[in-house]
């Protein structure tokens, strides 16, 4: 057997890159550990949906932008919103529906939303967004800029009309934008193969739309990049679409209501030695990272997610007026005189 | 007689019909093996099998066709859509299939079927998982529109939505699922279009629906208590068919009239009975008939917000008294 | 001054603002090359290019979708729905996300967008092709809604919709299209939320929209010659924001409500507004305030039947008559 | 080049089902032809969508189907409601909007029904039937009835996500459902290659439920009838479902608002070069069946036609308590007591 040959810290990605990646990671691994701890103290209300073993994908995608790129995501849209570089207390303010929270508690967990960060939104409505992401990429192409659209959903929303028209309009209107399907094997209990025609709900779908059929390990955070990269290219260069199907595996169940009981013995356990956080810890020490910059990465973001917690503990609610405002551009909700 | 959950009566209320009638057919996304995900529906699976239990890809419209086209042709399916608020996804089939193609094909064409929905707000989902959308349904000609308050409603309501021969669209109330009710043993069948006075009073009538139903009893037994105006409560249940005899009766009687919906303000099931009562109620009413609704906004998610979104106990007692004078 | 079909109206106030504003598009299925089905986008394609002029797939969905997105990051879209019946294939835009974003997003998210349409019955299309549809806008908060009666208002009210910060659903009535009427040279812009007084009268009110407002008119005129009955009728335009000042003013001078609606019966803007009325206005009628609609049916396609179904202008009359016991 | 095998009338066809399709093809032709005058006439109210050059899809189909299978169809149905044995004085008296109409003028041209005939409805919404074909082969499948579904549709209609869902859930399912894609190059007035990703706009799509490919010539009743037979055989065997593309063409515009002056220069002409009557009239020939009993059967279909043009233009209005019957399933439209 070949050995691999040996990779200078500098490759493709580079060092910079990867320890941006790591953190966030990290910090997402965390953000979202804590979340589960803070519905547990009942501090966090509503549903939330967790990203517990898919981060690589947030990451990888994320990282691979530039500033003014636009990322359209789901109700399970945390990893993604904080890969944008979305401050951590912005996120756990709305899920603990606080008036520190990023959308002061109107929003909820499903609908993370910072327009400055380039997240345009977290749509709870499956496969609704895929559309949405479409049209921000057509304004991208009318006026000539040069920020591409991200869109992600999960593999049960490949199943939905919505996936449908969307891939077919991005695909003959040749639009800057990226579709990546997150497969994370269920739907929300029920496994995907029982409810889908094809392996491979995204890919085997990409012919249908003249797009190329792409599966990635999506716990790999380097291949991850890579993929976003040469879409993202794609997509500048006015060549369209493309759509990308990520293996993954959530770690927790659906949403905080599930514990997740319909997965055969023994699944998890084998997703869990495929742990995106340990793989790229494995990666940085593969490229000569030295173990106390590692560490140190670790000890940065629980501090600031210590602190991030503390804060919207002691946040107040929201004031009881936000109740009416920004219904309209106006500010307000007045639909009569 | 037994305490039941609102929750289990929908699963024993389906059980009752598929036991009964195996033309009954129940379809719809993680109800089968996973039980639902509101667990109204666990045991059925394993009751009635996997022909007829079964479980869905994520596409309402897909739901909604096959149920339709299985109606059409001899079953009489139950269809689940989970949130009420996805009815926009598959609404073509809510509102241009089910309830024309009777019509328009000068009756040939027969669509028994029920969809089933978890309806209503409280859960802090946010915007997208809360509405209430009985007056998305009720707008539509064609279609009858139910949504019981109790679990003994649940049961005879959703045995009478599946034997009618029509189209019946069944909203569940969410938040109401983890209350319990006592119910009859035995078969429970209910008549669709019969509303039915929850608490008789002589001073105002005031209608409610679904979740408002125990808000509006409470806030009625607040006004008694404090203010000695002793209000008569009725539970609409049947928004199409309505019964506007029952409320017009009522109103005869107490000359006042209050809606306390969950919908948002504008063209809701409120609006259509004020309408009604403002018409053909004219000379009974002692003053104007209000309507206490959610503002017309989409709902926050924030608990704190949420719940001064909805009417409350004391915002129907307040209304009620001021209108009163009292 | 020039005469112009309400139907050349379109053509020309789309023209009017996307010379104005090179962040106005335009797209639909068939409205480029073939200058839409119904002949009101002629013109635009050859006038605008290919790049703000686009043809669709048939996907309501992926049209109403890439409206939003694009209105959310810069350019304000008009987007075409051959037919209103369609609403209910891309109804979660318009229940779910034009409406909820803005506020979800806590006023981060924007939405300025048209959804222009071909509303309404006349043409003998069916139950499937012939819906009028503003309830079903007008029941969603967060969205405006406009129907204009007339070329100028045509041109005025799509102005001003384009222009609009949030999410407009703009009603043409089909059986509109072929009238005509006089229209100022120039830059015509109107203000949503505007009701317009369009025959003065002391005796009553009559609230019409699109159709309904030429056929009021002629009842408010036979009215007159044949009973001295002196109406007002007010021509609606815009139900969401709503003119409520002028309707309950109109109402507390001439004491007695009509509406007369297109859409069916039950949940329409007219049982708002009707409840509006007898809320605020309760001591200023002298009568029960009247709803004069559709029957709440599907629409027949035989035109002997749809010409019944929709109020006439001796329906109107007719029931004016009755009421005010002339 | 090999001489073409003699073939017997008795092929895998035969002759009496020959006979039967040209009969059909020939009314179709005749009876569309005849919509089309009397709406010259003014006779013919609303609006209709003919099938003329279309006529070879509609009668493969419906005569290789039994009794019992069942149609869905679009608005542009009435070739389809006629090649189930639909008398044309039904289908003619619904477009004149008469009492002795089919629905008695209350559905009119866009929605043919008779379920009496297996012609479960047309369908005027795009692609809504998709998924109703998917209810009633699951009826089929539930109770062990042996008929199936046979679902016709346009090839715009391949981009609305109805029929995303559809093929999906019938593949899944194993549903016997047939769906087959008129492919006429349009949608109203769009050419169909403007505004999809794939050349084929239904065998394009196919791979993405697990189906095989299948384009055919719908202008030869022999190749559709065979092409529709495999089908079903395959549904009743519970082998599932079939997408079949038939390319074909309408010789007048997509409704009769539309003269079609969008379609290039001598397009019209090539198409009638391949008249799927004219086809079937020389195969007639060529397995020698005389030139008389053509005649004949083209007499006999003029005859029927002009017997119930009459009686359709003597027929009286629908009586106007129809506007408010069958609402309901007891007959009335009581909303209320
Ligand atoms: C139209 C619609 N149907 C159903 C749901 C309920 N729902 C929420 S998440 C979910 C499962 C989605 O699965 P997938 O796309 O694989 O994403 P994942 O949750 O696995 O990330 C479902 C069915 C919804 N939100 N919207
Ligand atoms: C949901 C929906 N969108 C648009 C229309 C308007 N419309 C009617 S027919 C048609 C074209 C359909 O094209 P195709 O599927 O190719 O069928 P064809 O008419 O060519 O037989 C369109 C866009 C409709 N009826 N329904
Ligand atoms: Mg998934
Ligand atoms: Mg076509």
């Amino acid at each position: 057997m070949a050995r691999k040959p040996a990779r200078a810290p500098n490759d493709d990605i580079g060092e910079d890159v990867r320890l941006r990646m790591y953190r966030m990671l990290v910090e997402i691994r965390e953000a979202e550990q804590r979340a589960f701890d803070l519905f547990l103290q009942n501090l966090v209300k509503g549903t939330s949906h967790l990203s517990l073993g898919q981060e690589a994908v947030a990451v990888g995608f994320a990282c691979a932008m530039q500033p003014g790129d636009l990322s359209f995501c789901t109700y399970r849209g945390h990893a993604h919103t904080l890969a944008r570089g979305v401050p951590v207390e912005k996120v756990l303010g709305e899920l603990m529906q606080r008036d520190n929270g990023l959308m002061r508690g109107k929003g909820g967990s499903m609908h993370l939303t910072s327009e400055e960060h380039g997240v345009m939104g977290s749509y709870a409505i499956i496969g609704a967004h895929l559309p949405i992401a479409c049209g921000a990429a057509w304004r991208a192409q009318y006026k000539g800029h040069s920020d591409v659209s991200v869109c992600f959903f999960g593999d049960g929303t490949t199943n939905i009309g919505a996936f449908h028209e969307a891939l077919n309009f991005a695909a003959v209107w040749k639009l800057p934008v990226v579709f990546v399907c997150e497969n994370n094997l269920y739907m929300e209990y029920t496994p995907i193969g029982e409810v889908t025609a094809v392996e491979h709900p995204a890919a085997g779908r990409a012919s249908a739309y003249g797009l190329e059929a792409i599966v990635i390990d999506g716990q790999d955070a380097d291949e991850v990049y890579r993929a976003a990269m040469k879409a993202y290219e794609k997509a500048r260069a006015g060549g369209g679409p493309s759509l990308i199907e990520c293996m993954t595996y959530r770690y927790s169940g659906h949403s905080r209501a599930d514990p997740a009981k319909y997965r055969p013995e023994g699944e998890l356990d084998k997703w869990l030695k495929r742990d995106p956080v340990k793989i790229y810890r494995e990666r940085l020490k593969q490229f000569g990272i030295e173990e106390k910059v590692i560490e140190k990465i670790g000890a940065d973001v629980m501090r600031v997610l210590d602190d991030a917690t503390e804060k919207c503990k002691a946040a107040p609610m929201p004031p009881l007026e936000l109740l009416t405002t920004d219904v309209y551009a106006d500010g307000g909700w007045a639909w009569r005189n | 007689m037994a305490e039941l959950t609102y929750r289990d009566a929908v699963a024993r209320g389906i059980a009752q019909e598929m036991a009964r009638d195996p033309d009954v057919v129940f379809l719809g996304e993680d109800v089968a093996k996973a039980g639902g995900v509101f667990k109204a529906t666990v045991g059925l699976l394993e009751q009635f099998g996997p022909l007829r239990v079964r479980d869905t890809p994520i596409s309402e419209q897909a739901i909604l066709g096959a149920a339709m086209g299985a109606a059409m042709t001899g079953l009489k399916p139950i269809a689940e859509i989970m949130f009420s608020d996805f009815f926009a996804v598959c609404f073509d089939y809510i509102a241009n299939e089910f309830p024309k193609s009777r019509y328009m094909s000068n009756g040939q064409t027969k669509c028994p079927l029920v969809v089933r929905t978890g309806n209503g707000a409280g859960s802090r989902f946010g915007a997208q998982h809360s509405q209430s959308v009985e007056n998305w349904c009720m707008m539509i000609p064609g279609l009858k529109v139910v949504a019981p308050s109790n679990p003994r409603d649940v049961i005879g309501l959703l045995a009478a939505a599946v034997r009618d021969p029509d189209p019946v669209i069944f909203l569940e109330h969410k938040s109401l699922y983890a209350t319990k009710g006592e119910v009859p043993d035995g078969e429970i069948v209910d008549t669709l279009g019969t509303a039915s006075i929850v608490r008789p009073g002589k001073d105002a009538t005031i209608l409610a629906l679904a979740l408002m139903v125990p808000r509006a009893l409470a806030a009625a037994e607040k006004l008694k208590a404090e203010h000695h105006i002793d209000c008569e409560v009725i539970d609409v249940r049947s928004l199409v068919p309505l019964d506007t005899q029952t409320i017009l009766g009522s109103l005869a009687r107490t000359h006042r009239l209050f809606t306390v919906e969950e919908n948002p303000r504008l063209c809701g099931w409120g609006a259509e009975i004020v309408s009604i009562a403002a018409d053909e109620g004219f000379y009974d009413l002692d003053g104007p008939p209000v309507r206490i609704t959610t503002p017309h906004i989409p709902l926050p998610a924030a608990d704190i917000l949420e719940d001064i979104a909805l009417p409350t106990v004391d915002r129907i007692a307040d209304r009620v008294k001021r209108s009163l004078g009292a």
